[in-house]
Parts: structure tokens; C-alpha cells; sequence
């Protein structure tokens, strides 16, 4: 009941950073960041030329290549941008909270080697598809669907990366197990909870995408195996292609909890709720992929409306954390002196470029939480199923919620890991709402379209024998409104690079704040010990997993066989489509001036 | 100014997608509003928030400020 | 932090702000699905439907 | 564990959120009768499409009053038959499957949208109504031409529709 109660932080760390502090650990994080910065400026750049592309206003490339620049979009933005920059913030949480210091960085450098090759491996074959340079290629989409065949460097590429994740998250584990040892009856640090449950669900469903990538696809683009069934790997991947969104968000939920309230000037106003957010994501996120999937056949009904319950419940540990977040802010807001039923809302300090872009990143998840809901409804999903209207979501959620928070928290860490001042506040502010105002005019123009049938993930979405008709306007003005937003969120990235780059280009100072996060309203104590028992809610989400998915997969086999009902591979290899490709752009550069000064 | 400058920069921020959406909700309303002249009142309507912002206030500060962040 | 200008503690606190925007935010959400369900989905024309019904 | 009112609220409005989505779905399914594509369809070989004999030869079969079944195949980068030539005021049911790798089958401006999986035959049944042409677009990714790829079902009013025959 306690007001004062809360967070295990400042025992040992008054007025000290984290790179004071903990500097091993500090050198490993900076360089997490920097590998998800790379990865975002590429990624963001690809969406660009896509934008630009669809639009059909400046086309750069072949229609042919397009899917070569999407499959980098997706994977470098999706996997690569969101967990590095998850492994540099689950460092920070689990050293900072349990107050020590990883048991031993050679092994904490290993896993980021691991997943910085695996990395590198896999973007090998997907750059191979822009050239006709190189023999190779892997134009299949983050998703990857067989029989769509990549290079087997691809697949081996993505396992080690995974196999990376893994033995990071054995190191957090290891770090929680030492500290558990020197302190038998103390609760589990909120940040540390929130990393070991987010674990949970991720060992859990990262070792479905492992096995269809190590048993099927890896052996089968080697030759091994003739042919795959078709469903299956693609069932194995939505598996683990929908906890992974919870992957990506729950390193946001976690500077939602710890991070927001603190630059709000206030406090977390529920430890206990946290908690059980982040229990139920590790019950609840992995019994849910078929909701992907409402339109396959093969898959019966039955099964599909199961998957459907279990999404629909998913929404309450995000609708409880908008309730705690929210009061959270309003806490600050008041102490500031904010007050009336909306009026604190001017209390808040919207100076703060990491307040400010998390805010706004939670405003738009909300937006997001509605489209959201409506992919979660069984039936109606033959109205938006691979329209735009999907990819409209995924901008807001990955794109924003996710993006946008990772930005602003980088203005707070970046100097707690580096020991440099932030370069400049005011940039950085301009760039976090240029990037809100960039995606609300691209996203709500890619619902609409969705809406009025608009496919995702094609080069040109104008055809021969008809037109698409918009309800309202023209698909002119929607696709004004996509580039004009692609455009501004382009600018907004690279001010983001160059607010990144120049300070790490600065001095250090010693005059920074120390490191540290928000203190709760009602803290541990208020939450009962049951919450605390990992190995039970492991064994209730295993359990659901099993009923979610024993059925259909044992029916998809039934059906169809382990290997398939036949069908050859359908490689993705630059060779095969000589025809078509070697009339395309080799380089980038050749057309470029052309098609610049074409459009002007 | 009424509200500080960090203030009237999320202020404006908000009220793209709220012009934006107004004339898809018009639009449904039977009330058509072509994107020139969305761009325009767009333009009245920011205009005159940032009048507003700037004009002499109440002598109320906005109790925002620089914190370390 | 140097900006707070008072301390307000676990029970003293209502977040009266909170539960009104969440409120609206929970009136959108109820006539937006309303909308997108009932008009935009079973309104629209090709609507699948089972062979036995 | 001590939660606040006005969150406990907050809990039980979310509770009715939920169960108010579900219950719309479920009257979709049972009062308005929108029904899932499903796995009631035995798999089959993409290989041999050529020697089945529904897929051998694509094409659009009267099967009862104002009742047609329409046997069709996606591929890189086509579908079969093209145009798809349907009667107004009738009931048509899609069988569609793929002879590679995966597509869709989508109806512009309509909710007639679904997977076609290689091994797999999706069925779905509509209702058409009014004279028209529809475009049919394959909205998954399926290789370089993807973006090539479309077809056209073409509702024709009662007096004009004939089905072709193969002599």
C-alpha cells in the first residue's frame, strides 16, 4: 500500500549512468543499436523505392526486382531493426534491475556474433536478387512461403539468427538464475519479470519457425528433400509469425511500463497489473497464428473460430495497458501541477522528444488496436485478407508503435550507454512527429485502399482488364497521400540517423542523468506471489498451445502427408527467370539520373 | 504564446489526421470535399491555431519546461 | 525531477482523466466495428455463403 | 492485489468489447450464414492437374437451377478459365486450386477472397445478383510476374449467357 515503494533501482547507482555503471555491458547494447540502426536506415530506405514504386511516380527498379526490395524491407526492418535493438534493451533491463552485471560478456558476444552472421548470411542471397551479378537469391518475402524456394543460405542464415536469440536469452537467464541464488526471497524485479515471460513465449514459438526452417526448407533447397507440404511449413510459420509481433512489442510495453511514467513525472501506477500483462502475452500469444490463416483451406472451421477466441482475449493485456499507461501519464501530468478532465493533458512535457515519441507511437497504437480487431474476426476477414488494409496495420503497430518508441527511447539511452549528450533536442522532437504525421497520412490512405481491394505486396497494383474503384475519391489522391507520407517519414528517418550519428560523434560529459526507471504507485508487494511462478504459466501456455494446435497440424498432416501431396519447387533464383530479369536494372545507379530526371 | 512551441508543434501534429479524416467522415455524410480544398481549410485551420497560439494569452504559462530527459 | 510541484500519492489519486478518454476510446472503438462489421463487411456484394444454409 | 476502481471498470468494459466481437462474428456466421472456406475438399497432386478431371479443364459447369460450379486453376502468373462467364441471379461455387505455388483468388470489391494453396482445393459458394464485370486479382505473393497476374468474372444477364462447349 505503500507510496513509496517500488523499483530496486539506485541502491548501487546514484547519479551514475549505465555506462559508468555497467561499461561492458554498455559497449554490447551500443553495438545492438547500431546494428538496428543500420538495418533501419537500409529497411526504410527500401520502403521509399516501394512507395515510390506502387505509385507508380519514380520506378528505380523492374517490377520483377520489387519483390527483391521488399523481401529486404520486411526481413531487415521486422527482424533485424526490432531485435537488435530488443537484445541492446533487455541487456540494459536485466543488468540495471537485478543491479549485476552479465555473468560473462565472451558468451554475451557470441550470441551477437551468431546473429549478426545469421544476419549477414541470409541478406547475401536477398541483395543477390537485385543483380544479375550473382547466381543467388532470395525473393520470398519475410514470409517465406514454400514452395517459393530461396537459396539455402537464407534458411541457414535465419536459424542461426534464432539460434542467437536462444543463447541470449539463456545469458538473461543465467543472470536472473545467479541473482536468484543471492537473493532467495526478494520478488523478480518488474524489468527482469517482464524479459523472462516475454522468453517464455518466444522459446516457445521461435522453435516452431526453427523446426519448419531445419526440417523442411534448409534439406529441401539443398535437395535433400523432393518437395514440402505447402500448408504445413506455412501453418509452422504463422506459429511463430504471430508471437513474434509480441516479440517486437513487448521491448515497447516495457518502456511503456518503466519508461513513460518516469519522463511523465510520475509513477507506474500498478506493478501487480503489469505483471499480469505480461502474463497473459506469455499464455496467450502463441495459440493464435491461425488467425492468419482464416482463409486457407485444408484448415476446418472449428479450428479457425478457436484461434479467433483465443485472439479476441488477447486484446485485454493491450487494453489494460492503455488503461495503466495512460493513468501513469496522468499521474506525472498532475504532479506537474496539470488538472481538469482533459487539461492535464497540457501538463505533460511535450518538450521531451522520448516523451513526446512515445506518446505519440501510443496514440497510434490505439488506431491500430481497432484495425487490429477487425483482422481478429474470423468471417470478416474476407473483406480486408492480404488487402493494404493489413499492411496499413502492421505500419502502425511494428511500424509506429514499435519504430517510433524504439526512436524516442533512443534519445534516452543512447547517452546512457555511449556517456554523450544528446546532440540536439529539437531535431529530435521535429523528427518523432514528422514521423507521426508521415504514417498517419500513409497508413489511413493504405486502409482505404485496402477496403476497396487493394492487394498488398505487389509491385504494381494497376491492372489491364479493370480498374480498382475507390468508395470515396480517386485512387489518385490515396496514392498521393501514401507517397506524401512515405516521403515524410523517409525525412524523419534520416533526421533520426543524424540526431544518432552526431552524437555519437560528441564528447563525453559527466553531467548526464543517472540511470534509472519509473518507481510504481502500488509496487510488489501489492501483487500476489502466484504471479511470480514462471514455470506454471510456461506449462498453462504449452498447455493451450497444445489444444490450439494439436488438431489442426495432426489434420494438415493427415491430409496432406509430412512432405505433401506432391508439387515441385518454385525456386526464387535469378537463372531461372532470364528472360524477364536480365533486361532489369543491374545497378541502381545506371537508371537512376534517367528516371529523376524522367519524373521532373 | 499560450502554449509553448514544443505544445503547438503536437497540437498541429493532431490536426492533420483529424482534417484528414474529417472529410472521409463528410464524405459518408454526403458532404464532398476535394482535396484542394481540404488542402486549403487545412491550411485556414493551421493557420489560425498558430495565431492563436502566438496571440498575447491570459498570462497563463504552459507549465511545461525543460527536464532532463 | 525538479518540475514536480506536488507528491500525490497512491490514494489520493483518481485517474478521472484517464477513465474519460479511455471511455471515448472505447465509443470509437464500438461504432467503428459496428461500421466496419455490419456495413462494410455484410453489406458488401459476393458474400460467401455455406452450401448447406 | 489491489486494483483501482476505475480500472476494474475499465476491466469489465474490455471484457464487453471482446465478447461484443465475438458475438458479431458468430451471428456473421450463423445469422447471416457467411461461411469459412474449410478443409471438406480431399488434397491433390499440383503435378497431375492436367489428368483430374475437374481441373484438367478449367471451366464453368451447370449443376441445378440457377446453380453453377466453376472449376478453376491459379498459376504463375494466369488464372483458368479467363474470363470466368457466370449468369446473373444464380449461385456459383468456386473449386480452386493451384498448379505451383501459393496464390489467391480475390474478387475486387467483394468479400469472395481465399487462399489457393498447391495440394489444397478451396471451395466457396456466393450469390450474384446484378449483370457486371468484376476484376479477380491474386493478392499473395507468388514470383517475379506476381504483379501481372489478374483475370475477370463476368456476371451476363440471363438472355446472353451460354456455356461453351467443348465440341
Amino acid at each position: 500500500m505503500s507510496a513509496e515503494t517500488g523499483s530496486a533501482t539506485g541502491v548501487a547507482s546514484e547519479g551514475r549512468t549505465y555506462i559508468d555503471q555497467f561499461p561492458g555491458e554498455a559497449r554490447l547494447v551500443r553495438t545492438a543499436f547500431w546494428s538496428s540502426f543500420v538495418a533501419l536506415g537500409i529497411g526504410g530506405l527500401m520502403g521509399l523505392v516501394q512507395v515510390l514504386h506502387r505509385a507508380d511516380v519514380l520506378r528505380v527498379i523492374d517490377s520483377t526486382d520489387y519483390y527483391a526490395v521488399l523481401t529486404l524491407h520486411g526481413v531487415l526492418l521486422a527482424l533485424t531493426f526490432t531485435i537488435f535493438f530488443l537484445v541492446g534493451i533487455f541487456t540494459w533491463a536485466i543488468t540495471t534491475s537485478l543491479d549485476r552485471g552479465l555473468e560473462d560478456l565472451r558468451f554475451t558476444w557470441a550470441w551477437y556474433g551468431l546473429m549478426a552472421g545469421g544476419t549477414a548470411l541470409a541478406a547475401i542471397p536477398i541483395l543477390g536478387g537485385l543483380t544479375d551479378a550473382v547466381e543467388m537469391s532470395a525473393s520470398v518475402l519475410f514470409t517465406f512461403y514454400a514452395p517459393l524456394q530461396a537459396h539455402p543460405l537464407f534458411y541457414l542464415g535465419l536459424a542461426l539468427f534464432v539460434v542467437g536469440t536462444w543463447l541470449a536469452g539463456l545469458d538473461w537467464i543465467r543472470s536472473y538464475l545467479a541473482w536468484r541464488r543471492e537473493n532467495p526471497d526478494e520478488r523478480i524485479p518488474l524489468p527482469t519479470f517482464m524479459v523472462l515471460t516475454t522468453l517464455g513465449f518466444w522459446y516457445l514459438s521461435s522453435l516452431g519457425v526453427a523446426l519448419a526452417v531445419v526440417v523442411f526448407l534448409l534439406p529441401w533447397s539443398l535437395g535433400i528433400w523432393e518437395q514440402v507440404n505447402p500448408l504445413l511449413t506455412r501453418t509452422m510459420f504463422w506459429y511463430f509469425g504471430h508471437p513474434v509481433v509480441y516479440f517486437w512489442l513487448m521491448p515497447v510495453y516495457m518502456m511503456w511500463y518503466l519508461m513513460l511514467p518516469k519522463v511523465s513525472g510520475g509513477k507506474l501506477f500498478s506493478d501487480p497489473l503489469a505483471r499480469v500483462v505480461f502474463v497473459l502475452f506469455l499464455v496467450l500469444s502463441t495459440p493464435t497464428g491461425i488467425h492468419h490463416q482464416y482463409l486457407d483451406p485444408g484448415i476446418a472451421e472449428g479450428f479457425k473460430f478457436i484461434a479467433m477466441t483465443n485472439t479476441m482475449f488477447l486484446l485485454l493485456p493491450s487494453l489494460l495497458t492503455a488503461f495503466t499507461v495512460v493513468a501513469s501519464m496522468e499521474h506525472g501530468a498532475r504532479q506537474r501541477g496539470g488538472t481538469g478532465t482533459f487539461g492535464w493533458l497540457r501538463a505533460l512535457p511535450w518538450r521531451d522528444p522520448v516523451f513526446t515519441g512515445m506518446a505519440l507511437a501510443g496514440v497510434m497504437f490505439a488506431a491500430a488496436g481497432f484495425s487490429g480487431m477487425v483482422n481478429a474476426g474470423m468471417n470478416i476477414n474476407y473483406l480486408v485478407h492480404n488487402t493494404f488494409w493489413i499492411v496499413g496495420h502492421f505500419h502502425l503497430t511494428v511500424g509506429t508503435a514499435v519504430a517510433l518508441t524504439f526512436m524516442a527511447v533512443t534519445y534516452w539511452f543512447l547517452p546512457q550507454v555511449s556517456g554523450k549528450r544528446l546532440w540536439n533536442r529539437s531535431v529530435a522532437l521535429a523528427q518523432v512527429v514528422l514521423w507521426f504525421v508521415g504514417m498517419v497520412l500513409m497508413s489511413n490512405a493504405m486502409h482505404r485502399g485496402g477496403l476497396d481491394s487493394v492487394p498488398r505486396r505487389t509491385a504494381e497494383p494497376q491492372y489491364r482488364g479493370f480498374e480498382i474503384e475507390p468508395t470515396l475519391g480517386t485512387m489518385a489522391e490515396l496514392d498521393a497521400q501514401i507517397v506524401l507520407g512515405g516521403t515524410i517519414l523517409f525525412v524523419s528517418l534520416v533526421l533520426f540517423l543524424v540526431v544518432v550519428v552526431m552524437t555519437g560523434l560528441g564528447d563525453r560529459v559527466d553531467d548526464l542523468p543517472a540511470n534509472e526507471y519509473a518507481e510504481t504507485l502500488s509496487g510488489p508487494e501489492d501483487a500476489p506471489l502466484v504471479l511470480d511462478n514462471l514455470k506454471l504459466w510456461v506449462g498453462i501456455a504449452v498447455v493451450l498451445v497444445v489444444l490450439a494446435y494439436a488438431l489442426p497440424l495432426a489434420a494438415i498432416v493427415d491430409r496432406g502427408g509430412l512432405f505433401g501431396p506432391g508439387g515441385s519447387p518454385f525456386p526464387v533464383f535469378v537463372g531461372c527467370l532470364e528472360p524477364t530479369v536480365s533486361a532489369s536494372v543491374a545497378f541502381l545507379g545506371d537508371h537512376l539520373p534517367a528516371a529523376v530526371s524522367g519524373w521532373w | 504564446m499560450r502554449i509553448s512551441p514544443a505544445g503547438l508543434l503536437v497540437v498541429l501534429a493532431f490536426a492533420v489526421p483529424a482534417l484528414v479524416q474529417a472529410r472521409t467522415v463528410l464524405a459518408f455524410a454526403g458532404v464532398h470535399v476535394s482535396p484542394l480544398q481540404t488542402v486549403l481549410i487545412g491550411l485556414l485551420v493551421l493557420t489560425a491555431v498558430v495565431l492563436w497560439a502566438v496571440a498575447p494569452g491570459s498570462g497563463t504559462e504552459a507549465p511545461s519546461e525543460p527536464n532532463g530527459g | 525531477m525538479s518540475s514536480i510541484e506536488r507528491e500525490i500519492g497512491h490514494d489520493e489519486y483518481d485517474p478521472v482523466g484517464t477513465l474519460a478518454l479511455i471511455g471515448l476510446y472505447f465509443l470509437l472503438l464500438v461504432v467503428l466495428w459496428t461500421f466496419t462489421y455490419f456495413v462494410e463487411f455484410l453489406g458488401g456484394d459476393l458474400t460467401v455463403v455455406g452450401t448447406l444454409l | 492485489m489491489n486494483v483501482h476502481t476505475y480500472e476494474k471498470v475499465w476491466l469489465g468494459a474490455a471484457m464487453v468489447l471482446i465478447v461484443f466481437f465475438i458475438a458479431s462474428v458468430t451471428y456473421g456466421a450463423i445469422g447471416a450464414g457467411v461461411a469459412m472456406v474449410d478443409d471438406s475438399e480431399e488434397t491433390i497432386d499440383p503435378d497431375t492437374l492436367g489428368e483430374d478431371d475437374r481441373f484438367g479443364d478449367p471451366r464453368v459447369e451447370q449443376v441445378g437451377d440457377d446453380e453453377y460450379e466453376v472449376y478453376a486453376v491459379a498459376r504463375t502468373f494466369v488464372f483458368q478459365p479467363d474470363p470466368i462467364e457466370v449468369p446473373e441471379d444464380s449461385t456459383v461455387t468456386f473449386y480452386i486450386t493451384s498448379g505451383d505455388v501459393i496464390h489467391s483468388f480475390s474478387v475486387v470489391g467483394t468479400n469472395a477472397n481465399v487462399m489457393v494453396i498447391p495440394g489444397e482445393v478451396a471451395t466457396m459458394t456466393v450469390e450474384v445478383d446484378e449483370p457486371g464485370e468484376y476484376g479477380i486479382v491474386c493478392n499473395e505473393y507468388c514470383g517475379p510476374g506476381h504483379h501481372d497476374m489478374e483475370g475477370l468474372l463476368v456476371v451476363q444477364p440471363e438472355d446472353e449467357f451460354e456455356l461453351e462447349d467443348d465440341e
